[in-house]
């Protein structure tokens, strides 16, 4: 169904090896806009290392990376490519702990600030209402997740659940073009898995966020998203619809194979 | 929760009995008129040696003057003292606390001379600074309110540089040849690198110019526990005749154990009088044996005063400080400034009255200040201190500088006194006082 | 030339003396991740107390007065740790290492007041005249010194590797939480690194205390060490002493040679620059273990 | 306990966001202000004012400016108090020798000190944590030997500066410890305020971002190294306008002893002993670190007749340590989260939570 | 008195011509802030929607059902309906299925505004069965993107209809608005009722505003309040307070965020007016104490202490006795201490005036309240009346009893001891149900069902509904309701049910209190696994036993009531609940029932045994049952 559109991310024949050993090999996928995309595969299958290179916290050892048309340069650096328009969440939670879940998500809107340092010391006209005007956008974030009653709670004393949720919600305030999500339901229960799942579609489905996720729950991955891409020791070994992938030989037997270890 | 409150309890509680103590301690006694005299002390940090032995020897000559019944046997010294750690901030605030108490302080650090000056000058209490800070304060006329009595920093140089010369064949009298025994002498300024040690460069550069003999000078990193570099340098690269070791605490010790590690001998090394107390020498061990160094006064316990100290007030268990400290450098140090301002109250007390004195009456003595040979004996410390004139343009009084050798156990006067090249100094104190006055425009004093 | 490699050879001597303090450092840091800003209080408490069982209070012998010393720096290690360290337990190392900070005023404030403040020789009989080795002048005391640190290192080194409590304490270093599932107590690895350090701290107070005399500025010896930690990782033995010598030959080397040609004293700085310089292309230490990030 | 938040709502962002959200505190802020303002100046002492009040503005002043750094954005310095004699020694020439305007003059030594410390900030670029701070020593060293060895800084021979007569707007004479008082207050609330705000803006989050995940703040498209340099532009221009006053409006004078480094270890213990990372605990931390030991000092004072010397100062350096590590196990978090901890409980009184 | 508006389309014009548009009508807490909106927001907020639903179809005297918690939104939903002459049909935004599905048959709702999701899939749920509904209209769009249906519609698109609607047809609006006459049906309130189906009171403009404005002049109410609407609408109690006295008065009425966080944003926005039935006031009293529960130790103590204080001081208070010197400065002191900042934390240092009706409350919270310094009065009435019979009036206030009839209301006993009254919110009858009306109406008066007496200060006082006041065997007074709001000041009690008619003692089932009750075992550190397991503890029954013990002292210092001290009770073994029809949706006990379903509890409880087995059903929310089985003991109770 995505053929006839051009890709929002195309990654072609990504190599990366970190002292000698592949990570990636020879991987190539595309992201549409819109879709949701997954990545999945077994353990050490070189999942997140796809993610860090997508949003440019690794540098590819071959390959390149093609987002919206243009080819981007190995030496860009990470806040560069968020201010393209890629935004990500982390598998083991990266939240400002110092922080409220507010502030946490108030950082999501960092780039779209401007206000000088001088307009920021005063506080006043240009700069206070800027940052009106992003507590707005961030407060409705912050209903989307129904996160209300922990706005001003430090992100250090947030369950477990919840941080996973103000880190979607900080991805989500960037509003970038492509939201990168690193295994966002790990470690939950059926219920919050649910939650995340729907707030996942949400984003999709009424916000239109183009997504990418890693998730290990083939039971949810298979519900919400469009198209999958297996990978297997550094390898893609296939890609398709989640009827597809079901089906497919070789991605039983990595998962299997998985098993038996 | 609990456990806080508890501390907390604790805490209260120890504050409490702290405070109910020192109520005690504070029970008056019998009551004459006080003299306070305010001490800006240093018994902690890297220069506690210096600090605590001055002070207490003030202290212990002021709690002799009070053991025979006062100064002129009606008024009492009163004394408080505030621990500066030799912090400038915390020596303006010691200052600040006793301002409205006292007539005169010894700032005893450069920094909190530097400080003091133009506050002294503002609340009229008079600043001594006893052969250290500004030397160019010895200008009466400039700084109405600093003394430098007896001696000063220039002044020493150029005593220490016709000390070489002497040692250097000279005869010591005539000033017209000293440049023939000086000339090609390599000396070495070997300096604390903070404005203290920097002070002496000028003249000394000056002197290089004048007499012809070569100085460079060693900056020394602060606290400079290491000087390996600077003595390879000296020792073995500039290969110098002479080493001026102008330090400060530990920095004072460590040459002369460098010194021996290359062999240079000590006896070649003079000290600036910071340099030459039992604290300087000791931690060395036998490589200070022969170190030379200056001062401007003399050493031990050999004389009458000390002695009546010994007797009066430690016999009466009221000393400020171990025993063993007593007759020192820095403890004989702080003790003539003690004398000196004794008798700079003395004598304005002849002219205002047996009362306790403000600042001007104070300076009013210290300008008129006179100790002759005959006074100094009288008091009992022939050869503790020299004799002071000062007048309302001269605030340096005396300035002759005595010297002293290291046996390995003490300090060894060398019976040497030696009065420096003083127009030649004064020459130069005018000149900068002027600089001094006209960036501050000051206008000159033109009587007393 | 000659004068060259005096120079080297002195600097590398005065580096070893270095690395003895920043060797307290390193085993604290590897231990228990704080940075212990009383270890120059430590050496100078050592100092004073062998001094006081050595001639000020006792007149010991003093294989007994550095017993005694090591004795009383153990009590030190027991109360630190278990007053100041067990409350703080698990905090952020900022906060430790501020803790370390309020121990040196402690350690000061009760060293000089038992001990007095004015500074006490320290005669080990150990001769300090020069000896003449190829031309080079060398200090029979600094050879002697290099010889007590190199006895140290490997004495260490065996601890380490080849004592069971040694090996308990590098697997406390390499992983607490690992570490504390294996069983062994977190305080009673901390408390014999203190005492390890302590007596680290004892032998380069006495080394350091022979040379400046025993007093306040002590202290100041750790400050110098500073450049030789970073610059050969903080955890990291050998990176101590490599480093020692990498820092003690530059800034004598930069002294004499470049010193003379900007207005001289630049020795204190100078080990810093070099440490900007290496950790510019090493953030780690020449030897520190690298923090990595896992995403 | 004392708190009444009843009827306390928001119906603005604008309110919803305002420092002191909560109008107990809101007054108790008004009634400092009060105290800082009218009571002091009129109900103290002179030597109240020049020694505790004038170098506890001062010190807060830089204690925050380093809490900037260390505290907020996890860059720890140990070398700060050498861009305070940055600040002092730049102003000094800017008023007193180029006879610039005082209050340019004390700004500009900020700003001087801020251009300096963003050099000594780009070390900062590639090592982190301890490596950093200690690598931060080397500002302290070199600006010490600069200032020392370069005769211009200090305008002399002697590396020690004298802080010329003071004159506002060139003609109002600054010569009463109240009115250097006043001025230091001024400058400290206006820049305080400034500070508030910055670290409360986005430039604050981003550097808290920084300090608490770099790479994630990296990520979410914060510029590590602008807001790097920011926080040391930032943290320097404090500590320099902190000196500056120190040296015109305290001791009157600036050696650079002044400014060495166990005053930089002072500073890492005011923000760390008053709280990382709050505005509240730099001016805890000042307060700790100004006060305590003068009044340790003075209450020691009374004991000097039964103690000797010599021992009393030595316990005030026990004393002070022995404060350090109570108030850290008390709080590890300092004193500023003490105060949020009681302040929490009194805001829930009677109810536990 | 023609230019008082009594209809409420015209009073919300009034009010937008009377206030300022700095006046704030109505706040919602909403993305962390109180929004705002003024009259004339509201006002166009109104009349969009009305225009909206008329372009929709929408005809005077349409019903349109509205479900959900109190938004801004359905409450001009309300009005909107109103200004074109429909009848509003409020619903329990809790209520099953089967209760959602008899009312909304019965109303023939042809309309229906829903709140959220949930709500509205109950509605598309309802309209399978019920085609009468046409549209469906909907709040908060959030996951409803892909329900498409030409009935489903937004708010806001209906708004946008109204829009374009009132632009063809500018007049419209003001037409409809004329058209609506005072002796219009403004309401159908359905009452859950102990018994049987719920009936639908229908209510006039004119009821609710003679009500409304009757109330505001017995206390000088006027738009200055401020007020939380965090009541079901449903309830008559809530049209009363939040939208008929709001609008006549101009009060601003705050909207929580959400149920959760009702207390805290009462907390923030500090009413000044307070109206609640019963059990929120137990409730909160409940979380007090917990919380006190949990403090540390001298907290505790405070606590007690100052409200010994309190209740001395409140009682020579109440009758209006001078208070000690001492305890005056005592109160003083714990108003600082301990009333102010508990007030505080309760959002209620504000309240000038507060009321509790809807049922009896138990004197002891009654005067814990008042105690501390909140004006709470108690107030009479039923949906029949639009909640108006009598309310206590400032300084003369009585813990026992309801008050004076309030202004326009008589009242009379009838012979069996029955409360009838006449008062200008009588309803005008039930929908569709003439028969109903007739059983409850008498020669104009209305019949209660209550059981009272007018006391000698005047005042009325409520014994209990008529039906459930009994003798037991030996002839003493028994009226298990008055017994059971005794037992629920205790905090572990959440629910009782007192038995006694025609037996020889009174024993009683005891719900406890979840929340308390867990707080209480895990601060001993007893472990339990579920609410059954919590309730059979021995350490529970313990607990319980000592709080009846306090009911039984207190009870035999009544002389009247001596006899019926309880001698026996079991706690039960799972909540009584709506859902189960134990109770109805405003928590009264549905007693016939339950004794009915309870029966071998209660013939245990008669015979002696010291323990039953019970097995029971219960019914989630989504209509899922499952059955539990459990062993309850039972115990004696020492009698005084």
């Amino acid at each position: 169904m995505n053929e006839k559109k051009e890709p929002l991310l195309r990654a072609e024949n990504i190599h990366i090896s970190f002292g000698g050993l592949k990570a990636l090999n020879d991987v190539s996928l595309e992201i549409y806009p819109g879709e949701i995309m997954a990545i999945i595969g077994p353990n050490g299958a070189g999942k997140t290392t796809m993610l860090n290179i997508i949003n440019g916290f690794y540098k590819q050892d071959e390959g390149r990376i093609i987002f919206e048309g243009k080819k981007r340069s190995k030496k860009m650096k990470p806040n560069r490519i968020a201010a393209q328009g890629i935004a990500r969440t982390f598998q083991n939670l990266a939240l400002f702990r110092g922080m409220s879940a507010l502030g946490n998500i108030m950082m999501g809107r960092t780039m779209k600030m401007h206000a000088n340092i001088f307009s920021q010391a005063l506080y006043w006209r240009f700069s206070q209402k800027e940052e009106i005007e992003h507590r707005k956008a961030v407060e409705h974030i912050i209903d989307f997740l129904q996160i209300q009653n922990i706005r001003r709670t430090p992100a250090s004393t947030l369950p477990y659940g919840l941080q996973k949720r103000v880190e979607l919600g900080r991805a989500l305030a960037a509003e970038p073009k492509l939201l990168l999500l690193d295994e966002p339901m790990a470690g939950m229960n059926l219920e919050e898995k649910e939650d995340i799942a729907r707030y996942v579609l949400d984003a999709n489905e009424e916000l239109g966020y183009t997504i990418a996720l890693i998730e290990h729950d083939m039971g949810v991955v298979m519900d919400i998203c469009d198209r999958i891409v297996v990978l297997d020791f550094g390898n893609k070994i296939a890609e398709g619809t989640p009827e597809e992938i079901k089906s497919n030989q070789k991605v039983i037997k990595a998962y299997l194979g998985e098993a038996e270890n | 929760m609990a456990r806080k409150l508890l501390s907390g309890i604790v805490a209260l509680i120890l504050v409490a009995g702290f405070i109910m103590i020192s109520g005690q301690a504070m029970a008056a006694e019998e009551k004459k008129p006080e003299q306070f005299v305010g001490i800006l002390a240093y018994r902690t940090g890297p220069f506690a040696a210096g600090g605590s032995g001055f002070s207490s020897g003030m202290e212990d000559f002021m709690a002799l003057i009070n053991a025979r019944g006062g100064i002129n046997g009606k008024i009492m010294y009163k004394w408080e003292e505030c621990e500066t750690a030799y912090n400038t901030a915390r020596g303006v605030e010691c200052y600040n606390r006793f301002k409205d108490k006292m007539a005169y302080v010894h700032p005893l650090s450069t920094g909190i001379t530097y400080a003091l000056i133009p506050k002294g000058t503002e609340d009229k209490i008079v600043i001594i600074s006893s052969g250290y800070g500004r030397a160019d304060a010895s200008d009466g006329r400039v700084f109405p309110w600093v003394f430098t009595t007896p001696t000063n920093y220039w002044s020493q140089n150029t005593a220490k540089i016709k000390w070489i010369a002497m040692k250097e064949g000279w005869d010591g009298k005539d000033m017209a040849n000293i440049g023939k025994y000086l000339k090609g002498l390599k000396i070495a300024n070997l300096h604390i690198d903070v404005p203290y040690g920097q002070e002496t460069k000028p003249i000394l550069d000056s002197m290089s110019e004048k007499f012809g003999f070569k100085v460079r000078h060693f900056p020394v990193p602060w606290p400079g526990i290491d000087q390996k570099a600077q003595w390879l340098d000296i020792a073995r690269r500039y290969k110098a005749d002479w080493v001026i070791n102008r330090n400060w605490g530990v920095s004072c010790t460590i040459p002369l154990k460098e010194a021996a590690r290359l062999g240079f001998p000590r006896e070649k090394i003079l000290g600036v009088w910071w340099c030459g107390a039992e604290e300087d020498a000791m931690p060395a061990g036998p490589a200070a044996k022969g170190y030379y160094s200056t001062n401007f006064h003399g050493v031990g316990r050999d004389f009458p005063i000390i002695q009546e100290v010994v007797d009066k007030v430690y016999g009466a268990m009221k000393g400020n400080i171990a025993f063993t400290r007593v007759g020192t450098v820095y403890y004989n140090r702080g003790f003539i400034a003690g004398i000196l301002n004794h008798e700079a109250i003395l004598t304005a007390q002849k002219k205002f009255g047996i009362k306790v004195l403000t600042g001007e009456e104070f300076r009013w003595g210290m300008e008129n200040l006179n100790v002759t040979v005959e006074r100094i004996k009288e008091i009992g410390a022939e050869g503790l201190m020299q004799p002071m004139h000062n007048t309302w343009q001269d605030h340096e009084g005396g300035g002759v500088v005595f010297y002293q050798q290291w046996d390995g156990e003490k300090w060894v006067s060398t019976g040497e006194v030696i009065t420096p090249m003083r127009e030649y100094v004064r020459g130069l104190i005018e000149k900068s006082a002027a600089k001094y006055a006209k960036e501050k425009g000051i206008k000159l004093r033109t009587g007393p | 030339m000659t004068f060259f490699f005096e120079v080297l050879v002195t600097g590398l001597m005065v580096g070893i003396m270095y690395s003895l303090v920043a060797l307290g450092f390193v085993l604290i840091f590897k231990a228990s991740e704080v940075f212990n800003m009383a270890q120059g209080a430590m050496s100078l408490f050592a100092g004073l107390a062998l001094v006081g069982f050595l001639d000020q209070y006792l007149q010991l012998p003093l294989w007994l007065a550095l017993l005694c010393t090591v004795a009383v720096m153990t009590i030190w290690a027991y109360a630190i740790v278990f007053i100041v360290l067990k409350p703080l337990v698990a905090r952020p190392p900022l906060m430790l290492f501020m803790a370390t900070f309020g121990v040196a005023y402690l350690m000061e404030g009760i060293g000089q007041s038992i001990y007095g403040t004015q500074a006490k020789g320290l005669n080990l009989g150990i001769p300090d005249t020069p000896i003449v080795i190829g031309g080079i002048f060398m200090s029979t005391f600094d050879l002697f010194f290099t010889g007590v640190a190199a006895i140290l290192v490997i004495g260490l080194v065996w601890f380490f590797q080849k004592t069971r409590t040694g090996r308990a304490l590098r697997a406390v270093s390499d992983d607490h939480e690992a570490a504390l599932s294996v069983g062994i107590p977190l305080l009673k690895a901390w408390t014999i690194t203190w005492i390890v350090a302590g007596v680290v701290a004892t032998v380069a107070g006495v080394a350091w205390g022979t040379r400046l005399g025993v007093q306040f500025s002590l202290t100041y010896i750790a400050l110098k060490s500073l450049p030789v930690l970073i610059i050969g990782g903080l955890d990291s033995i050998p990176g101590a002493i490599i480093a020692g010598l990498i820092v003690g030959a530059g800034e004598n080397l930069g002294e004499v040679f470049i010193g003379p040609y900007v207005g001289g004293g630049i020795q204190t700085f100078f080990p810093y620059l070099l440490a900007l310089i290496v950790l510019y292309f090493r953030p780690y230490g020449l030897f520190g273990k690298e923090i990595i990030e896992r995403v | 306990m004392f708190y009444r938040e009843c009827s306390n709502f928001k119906d603005s962002y604008a309110s919803d966001m305002a420092i002191f959200p909560i109008p107990l505190d809101r007054w108790g802020f008004i009634f400092m202000l009060f105290m800082a303002f009218v009571v002091v100046p009129l109900f103290t002492s002179e030597y109240f004012i020049t020694n505790i009040i004038i170098p506890f503005y001062c010190f807060a002043l830089a204690a925050f400016g380093l809490n900037v750094l260390a505290g907020y954005a996890g860059q720890i310095s140990i070398g700060h108090a050498a861009f305070m004699a940055v600040g002092a020694y730049a102003s000094f020439n800017l008023y007193g020798r180029l006879g610039l305007p005082l209050v340019p003059s004390i700004l500009g030594g900020g700003l001087i000190s801020a251009a300096v410390g963003t050099i000594f900030g780009l070390p900062s670029l590639r090592i982190k944590g301890f490596y950093l701070a200690i690598s931060t020593l080397a500002s302290q060293f070199i600006i010490e030997w600069v200032i020392v060895h370069w005769k211009w800084v200090s305008g002399g021979v002697f590396g020690t500066i004298e802080a010329p007569k003071m004159f506002l707007f060139g003609f109002i004479p600054l010569d009463t410890a109240v009115k250097k008082y006043y001025l230091t207050l001024c400058l400290m609330t206006v820049l305080m305020t400034f500070g508030k705000n910055l670290v409360r803006g986005q430039l604050g989050r981003n550097w808290m971002a920084i300090r608490d995940v770099d790479f994630a703040a990296e990520i979410i498209g914060v510029n590590l190294y602008r807001d790097k340099l920011i926080a040391f532009a930032v943290s320097t221009f404090y500590a320099g306008v902190a000196g500056a006053l120190i040296c015109f409006t305290y001791v009157g004078a600036a050696n650079i002893e002044e400014f060495n480094v166990m005053v930089s270890f002072a500073m890492m213990g005011m923000i760390i002993v008053g709280g990382l990372g709050t505005v509240l605990g730099s001016f805890l931390g000042a307060g700790f670190f100004v006060m305590l030991p003068i009044g340790i000092n003075q209450f020691l004072g009374s004991f000097m007749d039964v103690v000797p010397a010599d021992i009393l100062a030595n316990i005030e350096s026990i004393l002070f340590g022995g404060l350090i590590v109570f108030f850290l196990i008390v709080e590890p978090y300092g004193m500023a989260r003490l105060w949020h901890t009681i302040k929490d409980k009194m805001r829930l009184w009677p109810f536990p939570y | 008195m023609s230019d008082i508006s009594l209809t409420f389309p015209h009073i919300l014009l009034d009010n937008v011509r009377k206030f300022p548009a700095s006046k704030i009508a109505m706040r919602e807490k909403e993305y962390g802030i109180w929004q705002s909106y003024s009259w004339q927001d509201c006002l166009e907020q109104v009349r969009d929607l009305a225009l909206g639903l008329a372009a929709l179809g929408f005809k005077k005297e349409d019903k349109m059902a509205i479900i959900g918690d109190n938004r801004p939104h359905l409450y001009w939903g309300l009005a909107a309906c109103q200004c074109l002459g429909g009848v509003p049909v409020p619903l329990y935004q809790d209520a099953i299925h089967k209760e959602l599905h008899y009312i909304v048959d019965h109303s023939e709702c042809k309309f229906a505004l829903a709140e959220d999701q949930e709500q509205t899939d109950k509605l598309m749920h309802l309209k399978e069965e019920i085609p009468g509904i046409e549209y469906i209209i909907y709040n908060d769009p959030r996951g409803l993107r892909n329900y498409k249906h030409d009935w489903l519609i937004a708010y806001t698109d209906v708004q946008e209809m109204g829009r374009k609607f009132g632009q063809e047809n500018p007049d419209y609006f003001m037409n409809a608005v004329n058209g609506v006459k005072p002796d219009d049906m403004s309401l159908i309130a359905y009452t859950s009722g102990t018994t049987g189906n719920p009936k639908g009171v229908m209510i006039t403009h004119r009821m609710i505003a003679d009500c409304s404005r009757g109330f505001l002049e017995w206390d000088n109410l006027d738009e200055t309040e401020n007020i939380m609407a965090y009541l079901p609408m449903a309830w008559i109690g809530d049209h009363m307070f939040s939208y008929g006295q709001a609008l006549t008065a101009g009060f601003t009425i705050n909207c929580p965020e959400s149920t959760t966080t009702t207390f805290h944003d009462q907390r923030e926005i500090g009413p000044t007016h307070i109206f609640a039935p019963p059990r929120i006031w137990e409730n909160i009293l409940t979380q007090i104490m917990i919380k006190i529960e949990d403090s540390a130790w001298i907290k505790q103590k405070a606590f007690h202490y100052f409200m010994k204080v309190a209740n001395r001081v409140e009682k020579k208070r109440i009758v209006n006795e001078p208070v000690p010197f001492a305890d005056r400065i005592l109160y003083a002191i714990g108003r600082i201490l301990i009333y102010g900042p508990l007030l505080d934390n309760l959002g209620m240092s504000k309240v000038k005036v507060a009321y509790t009706a809807g049922e009896a409350i138990g004197p002891e919270i009654f005067e814990f309240y008042r105690s501390l310094g909140i004006n709470l009065k108690q107030l009479y009435g039923m949906t029949e009346s639009c909640a108006y019979v009598s309310m206590q009036k400032d300084g003369d206030i009585d813990s026992e009893s309801v008050g004076p009839p309030a202004p326009g209301v008589e009242i009379k006993i009838s012979d069996s001891g029955e409360v009838m009254y006449k008062s200008p919110g009588n309803f005008i009858g039930y929908y569709k149900n003439p028969e109903g009306t007739v059983e409850t109406m008498e020669n104009g008066w209305l019949l209660s069902g209550d059981a009272g007496y007018i006391t000698e200060r005047g005042h009325l006082k409520i014994i209990d509904r008529a039906k459930d006041v009994s003798k037991l065997n030996d002839g003493t007074m028994f009226a298990p309701k008055y017994i059971e709001n005794k037992l629920k000041f205790s905090p572990y009690i959440k629910e009782c049910v007192a038995h006694g008619m025609s037996q020889d003692f009174v024993a009683v089932f005891i719900d406890i209190d979840f929340g308390a009750v867990a707080n209480w075992a895990e601060r001993r550190q007893i472990g339990f696994t579920s609410y059954t397991d919590l309730a059979q503890k021995p350490e529970i029954y313990d607990l319980i036993y000592n709080e009846i013990l306090r009911v039984n002292k207190s009870l035999s210092q009544d002389e009247h009531l001596k006899n019926s001290q309880i001698k026996r009770f079991l706690l039960l073994h799972k909540e009584l609940n709506p859902d189960d029809s134990e109770i109805t949706r405003t928590r009264k006990v549905r007693r016939g029932f339950i004794a009915e379903k309870y029966e071998t509890l209660i013939n245990a409880l008669y015979e002696g045994k010291d323990n039953v087995d019970v097995e029971a059903k219960v019914t989630y929310e989504d209509g899922r049952t499952t059955t539990i089985k459990a062993n309850l003991k039972i115990r004696d109770v020492e009698i005084y």
